[in-house]
């Protein structure tokens, strides 16, 4: 069980209002995923969820229930740190079995839940290490691995990559949607990271400024996005905007075209946009061409395939897809 | 972390702390307070009634008041400079590769461990003795006179030893501090041109602003109160009477406890003009 | 830098290290050896460094003089029962402080420190009047708490400064698995500021055991720790050099030993929060 | 039951407490002794009578404090003592001193006076014979023919160091001698008349000339060191030095030494004071019978005799009881009579050329007295450092007496 | 100028030998990037480079000058920390004038010199600001504004990237390489992602344990992998590696094919392996599919276009592209 309603719930610190009063609905099993640029609020509403701050407006209701006042560790959810939090003056198997002996255990059926977690994650041979002595990547298998054993409504996850190298950020990120799949737990996620977001979310919430820009699947993002702030947070590399004569002519104040919806070629062609290549990337399957002096946009970010021979300097033409163009009205909504 | 539950329990887990405190510093002090408006003389039979602003003028226009406020301010401040002077030069020399670093850090630190009294006893005796003590000693050996220390430079003396007693407590901390200096920025002004001159002024000694503070706020606190070391060696002749050996003088030595409990009251409103002044800089410094 | 120093630089700057460390240390040094000595040989001109004869005597006439032992265990008493009711205090409130900062946290912590900064002699009155109405004059535990009373601004503000040190997600993970206030601090807090618990502990142990003023003025028979029975040896008629240095040997030896031993943990006491 | 002695650590009651199992034996009582260095005491046992704080059953106290504790009412009378003890065996002189209007308040322990100490050898060296009663002019005159400072030999060697009971105990007595005083029959300060300025610019001269250097440090226990040690041709102190400056075990001159009285002016008053270390009882303490055992057999004769008999009869506490020097072994010790002498010459009822309102040789009875003489002792000691002169000395010693004396309400 | 070679440069510490004797030539203006795994040296040799430690053998040549045994500060080389090593109690003016003040340079010039170094990396508003007040990302530029204006022969960075986000990250990738771009003086970048190594570099260098194990442009390092530990380190998602059988049939020990050489269908195809989809990123324009059960490898990661429906559970089956398969003998090296 774990399903989650926020009703009106706001915060604020002093006078900084830094949540104005919001709804928001997570469903039991669901995979929600809060993004948003720094400061916007996330970590704040899901301590507001953890119960780690208290509320200053609206309820919480965990599973239909009023947790608005209960203690954290009577909430029935579990946290992972970003900083993993780990205590490190116990081994990895007091770390885990930390929350069991709290809630008064009898030691047989802690072991037997440690060694389970353990195994669930590859820690077994870990047990007896303190957390100094593991790297990174074990470290958050521990802190995972503490908050599965408490058996919780739901987990709830602050950054919990984002301490972690490229190469491990890939595997833990692949490690905890297996989990999810396994575990069918509801599980909230904080990162600022729109690729994490995207491959892990069941459901995507963008915050800015406290308030819910768009909630919906990564797919429904990436497709509608809502808003201009939307359409730039959710694809990498980001979209291209463009207003002015361009946007007019399809009938909006400026419109948006993902770097993978167009097309470059190294020969004029009609209506095409004109440029000359800043930087390219080359990724090897994929080459990011950044194209300046199109007079339409300080930069145009176009992918083409790894093998397209590209350089600084090459005068080269844009073609967008047209049926990929997103278009925006002044105040930066989407025109459907 | 900022619950309304957490901040209860917050004010409840800093009462007896403050609770404790304020009662060691309250109860004296309205009693002394008490007494320096009083003619408090044990010797002549006790409290003999009201005394108004007296003991305050008298303490305040006896002779010996400006000096003593001269001579704390040269203790405090001559022994400050002394310890943070030699602590840096110390720490530097400590923090370089040198055999046997463990055991040179037991030696300096050692005079942290020694008793102010005996410290006293055994610089005045032992050493600044001018017939017996080994500078007298030394002095002979390079044929000058032997100086009497504890007359002829009695607040230097006294500098002296307060300083050998805090030298090591400097020297510690500037020593972590110098430890934690980020390696890359040393590098980084290397990198840049800077040779180790520069390195130290532009690199070194803005990064030990903050742990110089911190040993001056704390010693401070300590050197206000030194009693012992002028107890054992000069008693307070030679100008090295401070405020608070006055104040003993007063209280204990004329038996006019009242007089002396007003010259308390100056002494803390002296301690809290610096006890002000330090934590502005220390406030500032210990935020950054 | 780790290139590696030229052995001449080094041994350069192990000398300077060494004159000055042993310039440091002589005073105590010279105190040590000339407890060895006679009485006479202690003030002879030249003044003898090691050919001398080593001698027992002046501590077996300080030891038959005064019962050292009890001083000692008066010391030991008052100065760790101090510091540990002192911790004991302290820790909640440096918890606090730490952890539920208010705008008026460093306000608090720096009057704390200034109520160190009363002189002492100008409260000698009150406090003895109270003393003796509470009965406490010359008990170890009355100068145990007006030792831990003294020193209880400097425990706080150490606490303070390495608790500060300790990430507040720990504290809240413990909370969110389920730990209550006093298991969160005897289970989390304590056993990771193990080390700055132990400095703070060992330099007040120092502190206690070096403070003078109140012990020497507190006690009379009962209650009297080494700083009362260096005073009977401070100038008596007569030569006394070297039963002063046995006995200033004896009234430093325990707290020097301690101190070396624990010098480590000492040094990251010491720190007060100046070094991140 | 137990007993709380404060005492100082002179080698006197040092020795007391090596001998109290005699006590314990005969009495069944036991003894805890709080043994501390002379300022400390002070500091401590004022501390606790004026506060009534009872830890003590017996104090070891001077005789500036006794009569002015006894007015108090804070010492227990010491009248009705056995028989055997014999009051009236204790020195007339020391006596007096002790005891407010005829009462005892407090038991001496040992008594002293001052005296001349000097060596024989170097007075002859020097062509010159010491007088029974010299004259501060011979002094002077032998002082300065005895230095020798390229050899370490100081002609005379004076407390320099600041105290009540240190270079103020020598320079009030002093004083007497020239004709000072402290106060007159007002209680008005003294030290802007001639009598005054004679006596310090006397001092200060002398010294300058004839004494070590660093003197203004030096009290009773530096010089009895550089006596010891043979750097002194004369030097003018506490009889009880004399048994320590005659002990080959400590002093290098043992064998050389002479003694003679304090010089005068000629003014009929001589130079030495009169002291007492005495044991008195504070009232209010639960132990006052126990107590009272106690002091009578540390002041008794038989304690006297124990001493002899354990550590040789140079070393009993001297100066208290006529007995004592009636004994013949006694007597052969190189000291006892001049010391005698010497106490019996100081007379604390009158011990100045003019007349005085106060009791006492070398101090002044009355409270305020040690704290003004430390501070006055202060002054006199940064003019023999020579950080100021002795006008300069004088006039601040004036101004601060007169100020405490109106803190005092004198005037 | 700024050409850098290396002769059987070696380094040990102690007994450990950090880097065996290697050889490396870095040309005028190139952009080399030293890649690989944490520990493997990169850093050492960076140091050695700029003087920061002494070489235990071997020769440093800086523009055919024999830089050996030269203090730091006379290579005329400029050094971005991976800290930073800003100088906390200077403004950010300070901070860039300090190598010019120890120069001796007079204060209009040096003046003239941080303006013109503060425009460039658009800092002149900050320049009385201390580090303290700074974001990452401006802090990281101070650092480059303070290596810049001694206008060196060549820059060395350490990882200058790693203490920012992932946003913020590829912003300043992009600078660094517009800067090299605009200055065309020799940088040599020290990173453990290949990403950034592939999309800086003009020369990647990729270390292990402290040899050498390839050297040469992105492309060539991405189509032609010297060895299994170069073609597994270069490229995102990693190559597949499959051994046994597989492998024997197409004449190799060890066969590997990336992500996005292999086909993904929902139909048995003739020689496809079959396999059962574990985890499903969408990233929006492109999916990366983990397929399980293969009995070739754990798993088979499959690069697929964003529209490909795929889901967790379903049954697929991959067709490599023969051409794209890199073939590797029992030893790791390339079969060409
Ligand atoms: N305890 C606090 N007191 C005052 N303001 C706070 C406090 N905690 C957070 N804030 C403010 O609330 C806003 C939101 O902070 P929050 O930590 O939730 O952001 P975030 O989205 O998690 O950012 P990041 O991605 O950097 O972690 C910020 O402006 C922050 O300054
Ligand atoms: N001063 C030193 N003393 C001893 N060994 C060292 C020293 N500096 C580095 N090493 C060792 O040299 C090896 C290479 O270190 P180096 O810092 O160059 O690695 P790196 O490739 O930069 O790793 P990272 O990616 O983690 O920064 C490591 O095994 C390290 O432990
Ligand atoms: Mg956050
Ligand atoms: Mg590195």
């Amino acid at each position: 069980m774990g399903r989650i309603v926020l009703e009106q719930v706001a915060k604020r610190f002093g006078d900084a209002e830094v949540i104005p009063a919001l709804d928001l609905e997570i469903e039991d099993g669901e995979f929600a995923v809060f993004v948003g640029p720094s400061g916007c609020g996330k970590s704040t509403l899901l301590r507001l969820i953890a119960g780690l701050e208290d509320v200053s407006g609206g309820r919480i209701l965990i599973d239909d229930a009023d947790a608005t006042q209960m203690a954290p560790a009577r909430r029935g959810l579990a946290m992972v740190f970003q900083s993993y939090a780990l205590y490190p003056h116990m081994t990895v198997r007091k770390n885990i079995a930390f929350p069991l002996r709290m809630a008064g255990l009898d030691k047989a059926e802690i072991e037997r839940r440690v060694q389970s977690a353990a195994a669930a994650l590859n820690l077994t041979d870990y047990l007896d290490r303190r957390p100094g002595q593991l790297s990174g990547g074990q470290r958050q298998r521990v802190a995972i691995g503490r908050a599965i054993v408490r058996e919780p409504a739901a987990f709830l996850f602050d950054e919990p990559l984002s301490n972690l190298d490229a190469a491990l950020r890939v595997g833990m990120r692949l490690e905890i949607s297996e989990l999810h799949k396994r575990l069918r737990t509801t599980m909230i996620y904080v990162t600022h990271d729109q690729v994490e977001a995207m491959t892990m979310a069941d459901k995507i919430v963008v915050l800015q400024a406290g308030r819910i820009e768009q909630a919906g699947s990564p797919l429904e993002l990436y497709r509608a996005p809502r808003n201009r702030f939307v359409a730039g947070f959710i694809g990498s590399p980001r979209m291209n905007f463009i207003e002015g004569e361009e946007a007019g002519r399809r009938g909006a104040f400026a419109i948006g075209v993902r770097p993978e919806d167009i097309a470059l070629s190294r020969e004029p062609a009609p209506g095409a946009w004109e440029g000359v290549v800043g930087v390219a990337e080359h990724l090897g399957s994929d080459t990011f061409v950044h194209v300046h002096e199109t007079g339409l946009a300080e930069t145009i970010t176009v992918r083409v395939s790894g093998e397209t021979p590209c350089a600084h300097g090459d005068r080269v033409w844009l073609t967008p897809r047209e049926d990929a163009i997103h278009r925006f009205d002044a105040e930066g909504l989407r025109i459907a | 972390m900022a619950t309304r539950r957490s901040r209860a329990a917050a004010r409840m887990m800093m009462a007896p702390a403050v609770v404790l405190l304020l009662g060691w510093m309250l109860v004296p002090l309205t009693m002394t307070l008490w007494f320096s408006f009083r003619r408090y003389l044990p010797m002549r039979g006790g409290d003999l009634g009201w005394a108004g602003f007296d003991n305050y003028v008298r303490f305040v226009s006896s002779s010996a008041f400006w000096p003593s406020i001269q001579a704390t301010l040269v203790i405090v401040g001559g022994v400050l400079a002394a310890t943070v002077a030699l602590g840096v030069l110390l720490a530097l020399l400590l923090d370089q590769p040198i055999w046997g670093q463990g055991v040179v850090r037991v030696l300096v630190i050692a005079p942290f461990f020694v008793m102010p009294t005996v410290s006293a006893l055994v610089w005045k005796n032992m050493f600044m003795d001018p017939v017996n003590g080994l500078f007298a000693h030394l002095w002979r050996l390079f044929g000058a006179e032997p100086l009497a220390w504890m007359s002829e430079a009695s607040l230097p003396s006294i500098v002296l030893i307060v300083s050998w007693q805090w030298l090591p407590f400097a020297t510690l901390i500037l020593l972590t501090a110098i430890q934690s200096l980020d390696r890359e920025q040393l590098e980084a002004a290397e990198m840049d041109g800077a040779g180790p001159l520069s390195r130290f002024v532009h690199i070194i000694l803005p990064h030990l602003s903050r742990a110089v503070t911190v040993v001056i706020l704390i010693q401070t606190i300590f050197l206000l109160s030194v009693f012992a070391e002028i107890f054992v060696t000069t008693q307070g002749s030679f100008g090295t009477r401070t405020l608070t050996y006055l104040i003993y003088q007063r209280v204990l030595e004329s038996q006019n406890v009242g007089l002396g409990s007003a010259g308390g009251v100056y002494a803390i409103i002296l301690a809290n003009i610096v006890a002000i002044f330090l934590m502005r800089i220390v406030g500032k410094n210990l935020d950054a | 830098m780790a290139r590696e120093h030229s052995p001449r630089r080094k041994a350069l700057l192990t000398v300077a290290a060494w004159t000055a460390g042993l310039l440091i240390f002589f005073p105590i040094l010279w105190t040590i050896l000339t407890s060895f000595k006679t009485e006479a040989q202690a003030i002879a001109d030249p003044p003898l460094f090691l050919n001398f004869d080593w001698t027992l005597e002046n501590y077996a006439a300080v030891q038959e003089r005064s019962d050292y032992m009890r001083f000692l265990w008066n010391s030991i008493v008052i100065s760790g029962a101090s510091t540990l009711l002192g911790v004991l205090i302290a820790v909640p409130a440096a918890w606090s402080m730490a952890f539920v900062p208010s705008k008026r946290t460093k306000d608090i912590l720096l009057w704390m420190l200034s109520t160190k900064m009363l002189p002492a002699v100008g409260v000698l009155y009150p406090i003895y009047l109270i003393f003796i109405e509470l009965g406490l004059l010359d008990t170890r535990a009355g100068l145990t708490v007006v030792i831990m009373l003294i020193n209880l601004p400097i425990i706080v503000w150490m606490l303070y400064t390495y608790f500060r040190e300790i990430p507040v997600d720990i504290l809240e993970a413990a909370r969110m698995d389920g730990a209550d206030l006093r298991a969160e601090i005897l289970y989390v807090l304590a056993p990771m500021a193990l080390p700055g618990i132990a400095s703070t502990v060992l330099l007040n142990v120092i502190l206690a055991w070096n403070e003078a003023f109140w012990t020497l003025n507190l006690t009379a028979a009962n209650a009297a720790p080494l700083t009362a029975f260096i005073a009977s040896y401070s100038s008596p008629e007569g030569l006394f050099y070297a039963k002063l240095s046995a006995a200033s040997t004896m009234a430093i030896a325990p707290i020097l030993i301690l101190g070396w031993f624990s010098q480590k943990q000492l040094v990251r006491g010491l720190t007060f929060g100046a070094v991140k | 039951e137990t007993l709380t002695i404060a005492t100082v650590n002179n080698g006197d009651m040092i020795r007391m407490q090596g001998l109290t199992d005699d006590f314990t034996a005969k009495t069944g009582h036991k003894v805890e002794w709080v043994t501390l260095e002379e300022n400390v005491l002070r500091q401590r046992v004022t501390t606790d009578i004026s506060t009534k704080g009872g830890q003590f059953d017996i104090m070891t106290i001077g005789m500036y404090e006794t009569p002015i504790w006894a007015r108090n009412g804070w010492l227990a009378p010491l009248n009705d003592l056995s028989a055997e003890y014999d009051v009236d065996d204790i020195l007339p002189a020391i006596r007096n001193g002790l005891s407010v209007d005829g009462t005892l308040y407090a038991a001496p322990f040992y008594g002293e006076s001052s005296m001349i100490m000097y060596r024989k050898d170097l007075m002859e060296a020097a062509g010159l014979t010491m007088p029974e009663a010299p004259s501060w002019d011979f002094v002077a005159e032998a002082a300065r023919k005895m230095t020798d400072r390229e050899n370490g030999i100081y002609g005379i060697c004076l407390r320099g160091k600041a105290g009540w009971g240190e270079n103020m105990a020598f320079l009030t007595a002093m004083s007497n001698s020239f004709g000072a005083r402290w106060f007159d029959m007002e209680w008005r300060p003294q030290f802007d008349t001639p009598e005054w300025k004679q006596t310090l610019t006397f001092y200060l001269d002398l010294m300058n000339e004839a004494g070590p250097p660093g003197a203004s440090a030096n009290g009773f226990n530096e010089n009895l060191s550089l006596f010891q040690q043979g750097k002194c041709g004369m030097w003018i102190d506490a009889t009880v030095a004399a048994s320590f400056v005659t002990n080959p075990k400590e002093s290098t001159v043992a064998d050389k030494v002479g003694f003679a009285l304090a010089p005068d002016a000629g003014l009929g008053k001589r130079s030495n004071w009169l002291w007492a270390w005495a044991l008195a009882i504070p009232t209010g303490t639960k132990k006052e019978a126990a107590a009272r055992q106690f002091i009578e057999w540390a002041t008794s004769k038989a304690y006297l005799e124990l001493v002899a008999q354990k550590e040789g009869w140079p070393n009993v506490p001297p100066g208290t009881r006529a007995s004592l020097y009636a004994n013949p072994e006694y007597a052969k010790t190189p000291f006892a009579e001049m010391t005698l002498k010497s106490i019996n010459s100081a007379d604390p009822l009158h011990p100045t050329v003019k007349p005085v309102p106060y009791v006492g040789v070398q101090f002044v009875a009355i409270p305020e007295f040690a704290g003004i003489a430390t501070e006055v002792g202060q002054e006199f000691s940064a003019a023999l450092a020579g950080q100021q002169t002795a006008e300069e000395a004088l006039a601040k010693a004036q101004a601060l007496t007169e100020d405490a004396m109106e803190a005092a309400g004198y005037r």
